[in-house]
């Protein structure tokens, strides 16, 4: 059990390069298109939402910084999600 | 009064007030010139009596500065002053000087006087608040230097607080960002970039240091509230104030010829700035809340409040108003500057002197507090003052939408003087206003003659 | 006042209270700058696009990797010294610290290339925020690497204990919002089009 | 509130925040000034404008006018007289002052000679030029 808890920062710190690998070939395959931008951005604020709970440890406290933390993610990303959408027009 | 040097501080809120009340005159004069143009002319022509405004404003902020770092230093180092002669000495020659200038604006056309104080050896007369002759910018470069020197060599023999800290750094930043009111290069844009780097970086910079510093002495003082605490909030108060402020001098980049990256990094930073005047606001009526004792001088408790209301009123909510740069395009240098100025100025800076002054002129008469009718008279001076100009504000902030409507967004834009006959009633109100805080002034000054039963130290 | 003593209560942000004031503001202005790129790109997509083009993505990439590996440092070094071990968690932050200072350089080769090809921030509006959030990103990174220094020489002498190590916690709690701040930008700015 | 919340800390993180921001701040004024000489219009920088900026100063025109909208709002915009007005007119303005229509805002006499007259209107010329992202709005200014 106490090795899991030690495992579980590598485990997401893997994740996150994952994801970032993920990000940049996306990028390199010169995709572009509703679909694919709103899946960046989703992986986006996962991969920050990641970092503020595992690596912060936000996760352990109140949830008035936690949800401070969650909604300022939701509102950016949405806010660059609606400017996107806009650009597509 | 818990040491004897700290009575020097009675000299300089003497003369703040009177200076006061000499800025109050010539606003009233400028008010009316607005309307009936040639009053006075050519006796003292606006430009003049703008000049004799603004510049006194300047100096009797100063003077309450100092004044108040006289007093409260002594009071946190917990020693004498370092040098009470100095003190007095700096004092008669920022009074003479001061007055000598006002003089030589109202009595000498001022390219005479430009003349005569040798700028043709080194040109920094004639740009807006910097209009001083160049041995009066001398002047008060040695008169902030010894008040520094003054104030460092008390904190250093004594007790080191972060309000004599954040006090004595505001004051440092003071004296240096006004050396670069010698710089005056022929490019106009540079002249004018860095022409703020007095202006906003002392107002919206290092000023705030000061203020921030005055604020806590006194809420500590009349509320009796942990020092940590206040000390606490006072850094984190000005560590949001340097954050947004420094590089919110660019929303005065926007439109002088700087690169144009300066509308977004401005009009960001800028828009953050009203963050820290309400957490100061917070601050204070937090502390007053929890305070653990009743202070008798419950005129000081008003100043206090109201100086982080009006400040987060007039420095954050009309400065937001049209920081940001796509609105500023339109507003930039209208009546609506106007009414962030007065309302900016009076709520930052001369509330927290009066406040300052409120608290320790009691004390340097030799008593804790004023008797019950004093007092009374100076909440009432409070009100009309602050709701005054208030009021004022408004009245500019109405002439200001009118004119950037008629002027600039209309289809068929009117020229200025047009658009200033239009607005006139606006501005005939504000002179109204303007005698309410005369009035203000006027019962401000008469309660420090009110005679009756005061309070004793406990 | 007693001296700082972590009692780790579990509803408290990790580390002195006082970074996360200045935290939140800069993750308020980076919000702002971030939207506002978002929405002049909207303005101008085809400009933007065709310069984002010029930008080197695997340098970009390549510094998210780098930045999320020094976060990972930071958390077990942060792990180290709850469990009083001054040496070892030096030992982590001193790993996050050079990858801090491989993230500069791989950015300093970025900007002298844009340099060298004349691109400043009033070449257009795209380097204008290109050039703006990296260099204030980069700033970051180089004031999160003087915290980490002064931690690390705190901790080489014995500094911490498992009673007091907020200082740890404080730092950390900064270097993961340059840690994460990066993680936005990086897709916004590098790859999203 | 956190339990932890320190002075010094508090200390710590104002230093720290003061001197980034004033770094960033430098930093952003180095490139300023690196790229004003292609917005500034500092090469039209004649004798007679320098001398027309000190008459400029030292008859305190910005006690009532703005220039580029920073001054006093008593009196027009002068950024951009120059166009608005064309040079004659200035010159003919300047020398007709004060007006004396009673009631009426009144612009002092200054004395100036015809040929501080001209390096006055190079200077408003040369200001005229600036780059100033298109402010004002419009010719009123």
């Amino acid at each position: 059990m106490a090795n899991n808890k030690a495992l579980f920062p590598t485990v997401i710190w893997l994740t996150l390069v994952a994801l970032t690998i993920i990000t940049f070939s996306l990028g390199e395959s010169a995709m572009s298109g509703k679909g694919v931008m709103l899946t960046l951005l989703a992986i986006t604020m996962i991969k920050s939402q990641l970092v503020a709970n595992y690596f912060m440890a936000l996760r352990k406290t109140k949830f008035l910084w936690r949800a401070i933390m969650f909604g300022y993610f939701i509102i950016v990303g949405s806010l660059i999600a609606m400017a996107y959408l806009m650009g597509l027009k | 009064m818990k040491y004897k040097s700290q009575a020097v501080a009675k000299l300089y809120f003497i003369a703040a007030i009177g200076l006061f009340l000499g800025q109050i005159l010539f606003g009233l004069i400028m008010g009316l010139q607005y309307v009936v143009g040639d009053f006075l002319f050519p006796v003292i022509p606006f430009n003049v009596a703008r000049m004799v405004h603004t510049n006194l404003l300047i100096v009797w902020l100063l003077f309450g500065f100092m004044g108040a770092s006289y007093y409260l230093i002594p009071e946190e180092s917990e020693t004498e002053l370092y040098s009470p002669k100095l003190a007095i000495i700096t004092f008669w020659i920022f009074l003479v000087a001061g007055a000598v200038t006002v003089l030589g604006y109202l009595l000498v056309p001022y390219a005479s006087l430009a003349k005569w104080t040798g700028n043709d050896l080194l040109n920094t007369m004639g740009r807006e608040f910097l209009e001083q002759p160049l041995p009066t910018k001398v002047g008060i470069v040695i008169v902030a230097l010894s008040w520094l020197f003054n104030i460092v060599m008390t904190v250093l023999k004594g007790r080191k607080t972060a309000i004599s800290i954040v006090l004595s750094l505001g004051m440092l930043g003071l004296a240096v960002f006004f050396l670069f009111s010698f710089y005056n290069p022929v490019n106009l844009v540079k002249d004018k970039f860095y022409w703020w780097w007095v202006v906003h970086l002392w107002v919206e910079g290092v000023w705030e240091l000061i203020l921030g510093a005055m604020l806590a002495f006194v809420l500590i003082k009349v509320t009796g509230v942990d020092r940590e605490v206040v000390e606490k909030w006072l850094y984190v108060i000005i560590t949001m104030t340097l954050v947004t402020g420094i590089i919110g001098t660019g929303h005065h980049y926007f439109w002088i010829g700087a690169p144009a990256y300066w509308q977004w990094w401005g009009s960001v930073f800028s828009a953050l700035e009203p963050i820290p005047f309400l957490m100061m606001t917070i601050f204070a009526f937090n502390m007053v809340n929890k305070r653990r004792r009743e202070h008798p001088n419950k005129a000081a408790v008003l100043w206090a409040l109201g100086t982080s209301v009006m400040a987060f009123l007039g420095a954050g909510l009309w400065g937001f108003l049209h920081t940001l740069a796509p609105i500023n395009y339109y507003t930039h240098g209208t009546q609506l500057t106007a009414a962030h100025g007065h309302l900016a100025f009076f709520g930052a800076y001369a509330l927290v002197v009066l406040t300052m002054i409120s608290y320790a002129m009691p004390i340097l008469r030799g008593r804790a507090a004023n008797p019950e009718r004093a007092q009374i008279m100076e909440m009432w001076s409070f009100w009309l003052m602050t709701i005054s100009m208030f009021f004022i504000a408004l009245f500019l902030t109405g002439a200001g939408i009118v004119q950037v409507w008629l002027q600039r967004m209309s289809p068929t834009p009117m020229s200025f003087m047009a658009v200033q006959d239009q607005i006139s009633i606006f501005y005939w109100a504000r002179e109204g206003a303007g005698l309410v805080f005369l009035i203000g002034l006027l019962l401000y000054i008469g309660s420090f003659f009110v005679k009756g039963e005061s309070r004793a130290f406990e | 006042m007693p001296p700082a003593i972590n009692i780790n209560n579990q509803d408290d942000l990790p580390g002195d209270f006082a970074i996360w004031i200045f935290i939140f503001a800069e993750m308020l202005a980076f919000g702002v700058l971030f939207v506002a790129y978002a929405f002049s790109r909207a303005q101008d997509v085809e400009l933007f696009n065709a310069s984002q083009l010029t930008l080197s993505r695997i340098s970009g990439a390549i510094n998210t990797l780098v930045l999320i590996t020094s976060s990972y440092f930071v958390v077990q070094g942060v792990a180290a010294i709850k469990r009083g071990l001054n040496k070892q968690c030096a030992h982590w932050l001193t790993g996050a610290f050079i990858l801090g200072g491989v993230f500069v350089v791989i950015k300093m080769v970025e900007f002298h290339a844009k340099f060298a090809a004349d691109i400043t921030m009033s070449t257009n509006n795209f380097y204008m925020f290109y050039l703006s959030l990296t260099f204030f990103h980069f700033m970051h990174v180089l004031m999160g690497m003087v915290i980490l220094a002064m931690i690390i020489m705190k901790a080489k002498r014995g500094g911490y204990s498992t009673q007091d190590y907020v200082g740890v916690e404080t730092g950390a709690s900064f270097w993961h919002m340059v840690d994460f701040l990066w993680i936005i930008l990086f897709p916004l700015v590098y790859i999203i089009r | 509130m956190s339990a932890t919340f320190t002075k010094s800390m508090a200390r710590n993180v104002f230093y720290g925040g003061g001197v980034f921001f004033f770094l960033l701040f430098i930093a952003l004024t180095f490139d300023t000034m690196k790229v004003l000489p292609k917005r500034d219009n500092s090469q039209n920088i004649t004798p007679a404008v320098e001398h027309g900026k000190k008459l400029w100063e030292t008859n305190n025109c910005i006690g009532c006018h703005t220039l580029l909208g920073e001054g006093a709002y008593f009196a027009p915009e002068l950024g951009n007289v120059y166009p608005r007005r064309g040079p004659d007119f200035i010159k003919a303005w300047i020398k007709g002052q004060p007006t004396g229509v009673p009631g009426r805002r009144q612009m002092p006499q200054f004395n100036l000679t015809d040929a501080e007259i001209d390096d006055l209107v190079a200077f408003l010329k040369y200001a005229s030029e600036i780059n100033t992202n298109k402010w004002p709005p419009n010719i009123e200014g």
